[in-house]
């Protein structure tokens, strides 16, 4: 079933306001022309599960209720987003974990349990403040052990390098919490750089995030996860994030980025008037290395 | 080490590193964190450890020597890697043993090695506000020997922590960690800082050594601290930095730091301050 | 560090009488030429772990006190093996998990984790028989979940396609329960088609299963699973399992195939002689697929 | 179905794997093992359900169409596939609530639904041992419908199975599966034998269709089942193979497993007897 369509609907169809939202890419291939469509169409009151993944756009914008994360910035002082939300009375709560207490709670959800154990947060002051973590007898003797909640993100959004338009997708590179996540969510929206016959995914199997029936989108969306550098395709680009420094450079971003061009492709186009036909040339990775094929067949 | 003489002209924050870079040996499996801890390891490498394994929170296992990222994930430190995978993979070599050092920061620390990284005061109406545990609640939950890198001040080396984000040895009392289901034989082992360097013995913070080469003094050291600070018996002055530690450390690290130009990325300029973990 | 070893000083140095033992390979790539030098150095009272992988030779010749497995034959009526191993009075214990449950015992193992939940099993009689399966109240409520206590392996045996020097071994095709399984042992043996250079290995580092610092032995062993099928190699070659049915053809291959031979490439090389020199050319993969390359770099 | 007419002459093997073919349609996401499961898998894909994707234990998970393999597992069921991982992926999905159908085989089955795959007698000196549960309690206790396939006879229907491997409705009272902590919404659904088809009505086995066109009647049916089995209201007889179902099973399965020759691989020759799941 061909399931290509683009952002606007992608998300229009998908997610709705007071979901609970997975964002892969963790340091890696964020979400990026997704998150920003997101914030166009003020989808609000969202619970999101992200990891290292730019959600300042969706605070700034007062659109979280809930930020279920490991390691964000909520200090007003250092953070004109925070500032930002807070004098809208829309800061979000911030629900907190360790890493790999996200990584865990989601993977309880890929795994369809109510709880994953663990040895991590139990030692902290983490399960005092958040009664999604606790300590438990172990089962079967040597004591006490943590477990962790489940997370079952209603809707969850990647960005992968190819995908097949049946949204068999595959992505390489550092993984962080994206096949946790993208597994453990109800409905799943794929961004991706290219989509490819399936063929390719078909001679490289091993390589598949998440199997196509599982995938209710599939957006082809080149430099989908700019200005985040992504294995085989780009690399970081300019320091778009003094974008949140201040209320003058948050609005002009804004305007640049999402309020004023319809869609990513637009504010591409933008950019490379503004910087230069080149400007995406320059991150571009410039000293690509090549996977030996694996062969497969019989 | 013992090939090169000793430098004289060298900041403490150099000592820190090289310090922090001398803790990884031979085979040792090191979790690295952004900042100092990620400095140490690709120092380490580019030293006395090549054979040592570097892991990296979003999926990173390399053998493979590294030039050194801007955070901790680009496409230099994933790019010919033994293993890419995620962060699951890698918290799970931890929790089951297979890292014996790990590296991190701190906001705050206490006499039993706790680190809060964070809330200052009271959580529901702190003070300050670090980005919180990231990935260091659970290195210095798993790892062998977590070695733990920041700038000492009195506020920051607090007798308690405000709040316990990566479990030290809790309150002290032996066996507490195994106790509340933290595995055995890890914990805190090592505390570096700009002023000296920490062992913990039975499960206090003991001072180690100053760092006399940079001009501190015990009386400054000690100034630093909230509590009355244990000395170990066989304290001594921190081995200086050597020329060729100092010559790798600026031609791999802070050449190659420099190069990359003001921080893109992930974050506002200001959230790395305040020595935060990850 | 190179880890460049033979089959009988990799099992000799690192596999030891009364060892809890993973073996991979479950239905694909299962360590053939491994599990035949154990036979050969006779290492006795070994508890195996292993889905669907040929544990036949292991228990005919009484080397099993225990099998963790999810299915097996255990009918001495079907089974001469099974015969024998009685007559000998070395019938392992067979304690019994779903596969589900094998997995996820790996599982824990690979996690560091003393167990792991589950919704498999509970609803069936196997706890009732199997102290390591059991029920408990869930810590968040919602009910009754189901435990699985840890494996951890003192040895896991994985046969691969590529594999370089430091022990940095990629699979591909099914994994059966090859990931957590090796990931759970203490000390890894790999036995490999190939040893590759470091650079293939780190050109496509997300195919790596186990990475070098968790493996203390690596092997060069091409036909290393033969007769089961190995994907991008060859197939399935021709029914030696007959070989198992009376004690007439099992004395015949045990002579051919372990005691009559030094190691598995005089074995290999007999069987080129004794049914012609293309043999193995017959099972060789005859419709090779090639994975599209994908690309890293910076 | 209803563009070929039916088939006069055919075995009730082939009603077996037609009418298991059957009970996949459009988008499902089908579980099969070992045997009739995978035949009627294979089937289903090459007739009626070309979108249904197929799941195979040892970790394939594929849409496009694929040779039935000797087993499960072969290089042709593997190549090709759109998702290749290993067992406990593919379990997940399952336990997640992803696989919607799934095929089993069965040594007995009770009134209730569920299956003994283990022992017959006592599980401590058993008159007959099968191999075990294999895939197939994870099956039954995760897919949204599950349906066994088996030959019928009076020793395999039991009132009460003598070990109960694969869970169906337990003691039948309504809401057991779920007190036990299974998923809600799951269980045996189905059960076609080489004499009937049977549904489940309450968590009990009823009576839906006799294959009359294999010269099957009610009480030949009645006489291989241990208790006085329920019978549907609207018992019919069983929907005969199409010419077209017929000529499909005969060229893509038949013909194919044919051609393999005996089977080598990974159990003895008599291993797969007694329609042993997996």
């Amino acid at each position: 079933m061909n399931k290509i369509t683009t952002m606007k609907e992608a998300i229009s169809k998908n997610l709705k306001s007071g979901d609970l939202l997975f964002l892969g890419g963790a340091q890696h291939g964020a979400p990026s022309a997704a998150v920003h469509e997101i914030v166009r169409q003020k989808i609000d009151h969202l619970t999101v599960i992200a990891l290292l993944s730019n959600t300042n756009l969706l605070i700034a914008e007062g659109l979280l209720d809930k930020l279920l994360t490991g390691f964000t910035v909520m200090e007003e002082k250092r953070s004109y987003v925070i500032r930002r939300a807070k004098a809208m009375n829309k800061l979000p709560i911030f629900e907190e974990y360790s890493h790999f207490g996200i990584a865990l709670a989601l993977f309880a959800g890929y795994m369809g349990l109510p709880f994953m154990p663990t040895k991590s947060q139990i030692g902290s002051d983490m399960p005092v403040y958040n009664e999604n973590i606790k300590s438990i007898e172990s089962p079967f003797g040597g004591g006490q052990i943590g477990v962790v909640k489940a997370f079952v993100p209603d809707v969850g959004i990647l960005h992968v390098q190819r995908c097949d338009a049946e949204g068999n997708a595959q992505k390489w590179g550092t993984l962080g919490v994206d096949h946790e996540g993208i597994n453990a969510s109800k409905k799943i929206i794929i961004s991706t750089e290219k989509i490819v016959d399936s063929g390719v995914i078909q001679r490289d199997p091993n390589r598949t995030i998440i199997p196509g029936f599982r995938v209710s989108a599939v957006v082809e969306q080149p430099w989908g996860a700019y200005p985040v550098h992504l294995a085989g395709c780009y690399t970081d680009g300019p320091n778009v994030f003094g974008a949140m420094a201040n209320e003058e450079a948050y609005d002009i971003y804004m305007q640049e980025a999402v309020y004023g061009v319809k869609d990513w492709n637009e504010y591409l186009a933008n950019l490379k008037a503004k910087n230069g036909e080149d400007f995406f040339d320059k991150i571009k990775i410039q000293n690509p290395a090549m996977s030996e094929p694996v062969i497969t067949g019989y | 080490m013992t090939q090169s003489k000793y430098a004289t002209d060298y900041s403490a924050a150099e000592q820190m590193v090289v310090s922090a870079a001398r803790q990884i040996e031979g085979n040792d499996v090191v979790y690295v964190g952004v900042g100092l801890p990620m400095q140490a390891g690709v120092l380490a490498k580019n030293l006395h450890a090549p054979n040592s394994t570097i892991v990296i929170e979003n999926g990173i296992v390399r053998a493979s020597i590294f030039p050194i990222p801007r955070a901790t994930d680009n496409l230099h430190s994933q790019s010919y890697a033994e293993q890419l995978s995620g962060l699951f993979y890698v918290m799970c070599l931890a929790q089951a043993g297979y890292i014996n050092t790990g590296f991190l920061g701190a906001g705050q620390i206490d006499r039993y090695g706790n680190c809060n990284d964070t809330a200052v005061g009271d959580y529901r109406n702190p003070i300050h506000r670090w980005q919180g545990s990231g990935g260091g609640n659970d290195v210095m939950s798993f790892c062998g020997r977590t070695i733990i890198i920041l700038e000492q001040t009195k506020r920051r080396f607090l007798e308690k922590v405000d709040f316990n984000t990566c479990p030290g040895y809790l309150d002290g009392k032996p066996g507490r960690r195994e106790e509340i289901g933290l595995p055995p034989n890890t914990g805190p082992a090592v505390v570096i800082t700009d002023l000296a360097t920490y062992c913990f013995e039975d499960g206090e913070m003991t001072l180690k050594t100053v760092h006399t080469g940079c001009g501190v003094t015990l009386e400054k050291v000690k100034a630093e601290i909230s509590w009355d600070v244990k000395v170990a018996d066989d304290i001594t002055d921190t081995e200086p930095p050597t020329e060729e530690e100092l010559n790798v450390y600026h031609e791999k690290i802070e050449a190659v730091l420099r190069s990359y130009g003001p921080r893109p990325g992930a974050a506002p300029p200001s959230a790395q301050a305040q020595g935060n973990p990850r």
